[in-house]
């Protein structure tokens, strides 16, 4: 595996993290999966409910992609520990994608709720990937915390708004010690090719591919869009300049009799 | 003849044989235990002890399963 | 050939076109054009020099990338026009990349020398792809004068500051009826992802891979922007939202006896 | 005895044989015809008519070829 | 005089130039530049309407501010040149501001009747303030040509989007040797701000006045702002920083007995 | 007065509030104090300094403006109401400017022990004006624990990188119920004149005046600018359009023999 | 009995004395000369020569004045 | 004849005479009382207090005073 991602021990081949929230049907869920190339992909706890048909469990089981539940919903670190543990029971796995928001319009994260449930899930033994705002103190206190991964938001969840604040990411990374996974807010492709060039280590994206006109295109936009991104961070880009530099040598230039150049 | 219990399952009133566990609830309910969990008044029921764990009068269950999440 | 790029009614796999300037070495320039997957690529004629190891043409013939020579070092029309016909004898090719500038530090076109050159070519019978700058009318005149394709720049050549006026270039494709293709400006791959999401048919790089710290795998990350972009642009993205819009329902919310969400 | 001319090459004075062509001063001058071009005192010289142009005492010539460029 | 803008010799106390376009009724332009204390006002010449009430003549008469024609509406050089005589005779000035522009859609300038216009009526004695895109090329041909100023726009004219290109705008600045105004694309007081503190010399604004909900107080924060620009623009600001630099020292820091600064 | 700002109840004319720090000399700070026409200004509290030669208390005494003391260089909540206490002691106040900072890399708050001032002080009878970060969640959390300001910073204090994410800040003063004074990161006029633009009650400066070059003049750039911002924000600028909405009619356009609009 | 003449004054058609100045059109149509500009067949009419410049059949005239604009 | 302490101020060990009061301490120090406040052992000193509270042994005093700050 070429440059793989590691979180908490664990390598992957893809830096890209899909959601599974928002797309209009399993089949387009599964089929934008596999055009996605991820290896993780974050699922919710909900009641069952006895009449849907077909199963996310199913699509998880055929295409292989590791799920990683998270605490959506929840405004309370009681609540959020408490599906975290759930989410342990039925899907067999320490890792969470933590999640606790102050309210359903902004959807932004608790900052005193989301530090209790990190330190309450890191000290009962799970993984914790932290869904955060974009300020580089909570996600330091989250990484000091314990936690495996962080998630700066790029704009709200599902607002599509792109990376409002690249300095407060870029202030993150200079301090980060775990994988830095920009979460929410990507909007298109070239938002999170910017993710990347900042220097984060994965990109999630859920709406912005399961509620986009074809979801699959835009999941295999994604793909691309995110390799764009760490090749082109870590290849070295040209400095910017405020004139202009011939990438055409004058050098040799013929002389055709007419003016030269002033 | 079996005494029956009446349990609140995802808000909803059942009712249930007495004496009933966990497994046999889900049985019952025709729920594939697959990506499944179980909280019994609150608490979260471990997978392990859903066979030997029974079901008493009043108990709040919520039973979740996965669903499609960001 | 799953969607390609046509000019002058020609089909291309792909929307890159590279440039061959600046790359430090022609192994390093032909490893770079094959990791960007390029079909075009352009040249400039400059005096032979018998001291010089190698060639340009030695790399387009193991590579088989068609040359597209450019009139780089021109600032006349007159000088132009003279050294489309020099390269169309040289690589028996009518396709030209129309460069005529007005001075050597800003490198931007002379308005009224382009479009004298411009007219003079498609007379002459040549292919005429023209560089230019960002500016609608410009380019409206230039596809009239019966240009194959319209080539508006981002920024000044070589300064790698991206596409400093989107909505410009946004201008141009809404009355475009030959192909746009971004030149000029790109210093990173999200800048080509942005150029292909603005609408643009292609994307033309140069400096920004050969003078990358590593070439060869900046040519790889523009090779997937421009993908990425291009999918991007027709997958049809989310719309931009003031406020979170849930990527996990809240519907079969576990009631885990804490708060409920305010 | 065969005369000799002075013709400018690339804006260097060289001495080539009297009613040389084209085609003979690039095979003189050791250039490889592919991906060149030449300008006979500004005016551009069609690669076919090569073998049958002569060089003039004082003639200006451009002899380009294709280079890097972007 | 304060640091007054020089014009062909004239000084000006105000940097701030105001359409009359767009108010809408003649008590509102009176009171609007009244509020701006702008000092030069562009007009339009249109047929005699015999049935319109009162004049813009009347208003510049009672405010005493000088009036600057413009050629609105001409497309090619000859009919703006024919309109610069006609508003020769109407106000008895050699002034004026040219507009040619090539399309009523982007109203953007013709580059070539443009130059061809500002040729002859510099050749004409006229005092030629030059209406242009945001192109330094087009804008250095302008000031060579002898025009007393050159007018980049920000933006379309009345589209509000403010100063697309700063870039650009800094470029024209860099080679300019008569006043740069700003002109066409200011929306509202910040961008007519940010125009000034590039080093702009002056702004013209009309639409962003007197198409606002309240344009007499609209006029009153343009005036503002252009002092604000300026003023800061010679003020030197502070260095962007990427980390923080405390206003507050921490000499003489109390001890009050907690824990110290980490 | 005009437009007044209140803040707890009392009026203040300026909607320019003037940190102290950073000043070359007392004479400086005095002279932009006055060029700003502040009401209030920010100073902190330190240990005495026999050496130092004149007070910001006769600076405040002769210029009239009322202090406000901070809470700069404070990391816990027990030193920052201590602090806020001593301040009151000092100078018969019991308004206080919150700071309680992570780091003194980023100088950005934390928000725990924020929170937790800010409870302990408004218990104690004080009139808080809380600085933060942009986060719309912590934001209205001060808001309602009784603070009677809340003072989200643009940028890191000092860097001068102005707004750098407008739209936290907008979604800020859509929940506000107390004023909400831009504080930090204010590089520039126009940086505080597009703070008012987007709603803010006031701006703070503090670095950007007293370390301009030219500390007095770039007062008098803020006073405007504010001015501005404030009055533009009332006058309801005009909408942006994407194409250009012409401000001369085409009414009334002479025929004058040449081609009409195309 | 004097003749009469028709002029195409700003595109409509007016009839006026034979004769008559372009000064005289002006006071005619009741137009107070400030700010006004005359052409006259496609060519500027300078103030100065209105008092004596006369007005022939089918002459175009275009009567300006100044009007807001941007 | 006096007893003196030793007293912590701003860090800086000082003697004074015994039994001197707060406000005497500042008079001693010449210190202006205008934007001052002060510490004793970590507690804030009310400024209605200085002139009755007592400075002992090893007592630590902060005397602050108003300084530029953002």
């Amino acid at each position: 595996m070429d440059d793989p991602l590691h979180i908490a021990g664990e390598a992957f081949g893809s830096r890209l993290i899909m959601g599974t929230g928002g797309a209009p049907s399993l089949e387009v869920l599964e089929a934008a999966l596999v055009a996605s190339r991820t290896e993780i992909t974050t699922v919710a706890m909900r009641r069952i409910d006895p009449t849907s048909p077909g199963s996310v469990v199913d699509v998880l089981a055929r295409t292989g992609v590791r799920p990683l539940p998270n605490t959506a919903g929840c405004y309370t670190a009681r609540d959020a520990v408490r599906t975290a543990q759930l989410a342990r029971e039925a899907l067999d796995t320490s890792w969470v994608k933590l999640e606790v928001v102050a309210d359903d319009h902004t959807l932004l994260p608790d900052p005193v709720e989301l530090l209790d449930a990190a330190e309450a899930l890191v000290d009962d033994g799970f993984t914790v990937l932290a869904y955060t705002n974009d300020d580089p103190v909570l996600a330091l206190r989250l990484q000091d915390l314990g936690c495996a991964a962080v998630m700066p938001l790029g704009a709200p969840i599902g607002s599509g708004l792109g990376i409002r604040n690249p300095h407060n990411i870029s202030m993150i990374l200079d301090r980060a010690s775990v994988p830095i996974i920009l979460d929410a807010g990507i909007g298109t492709a070239s938002d999170a090719a910017i993710a990347m060039e900042l220097g984060c280590d994965a990109v999630l994206v859920a709406s912005a591919v399961t509620r986009a006109q074809d979801p699959v295109m835009m999941a295999a936009a994604m793909e691309r869009a995110v390799q764009a991104g760490r090749l082109s961070h870590q290849a070295g880009r040209i400095p910017r300049r405020r004139y202009a530099e011939p990438s055409t040598s004058f050098e040799g230039l013929a002389d055709l009799g007419a003016g030269r150049r002033p | 003849m079996a005494a029956s219990i009446t349990v609140l399952v995802n808000d909803a009133h059942i009712e249930l044989p007495a004496g009933i566990t966990l497994t046999a609830v889900l049985d019952q309910l025709g729920v594939d235990g697959r990506g499944t969990a179980l909280a019994q008044n609150g608490e979260v029921a471990p997978r392990s002890e859903w066979p030997t764990t029974v079901v008493a009068e009043g108990d709040r269950l919520e039973i979740l399963t996965v669903a499609q999440g960001g």
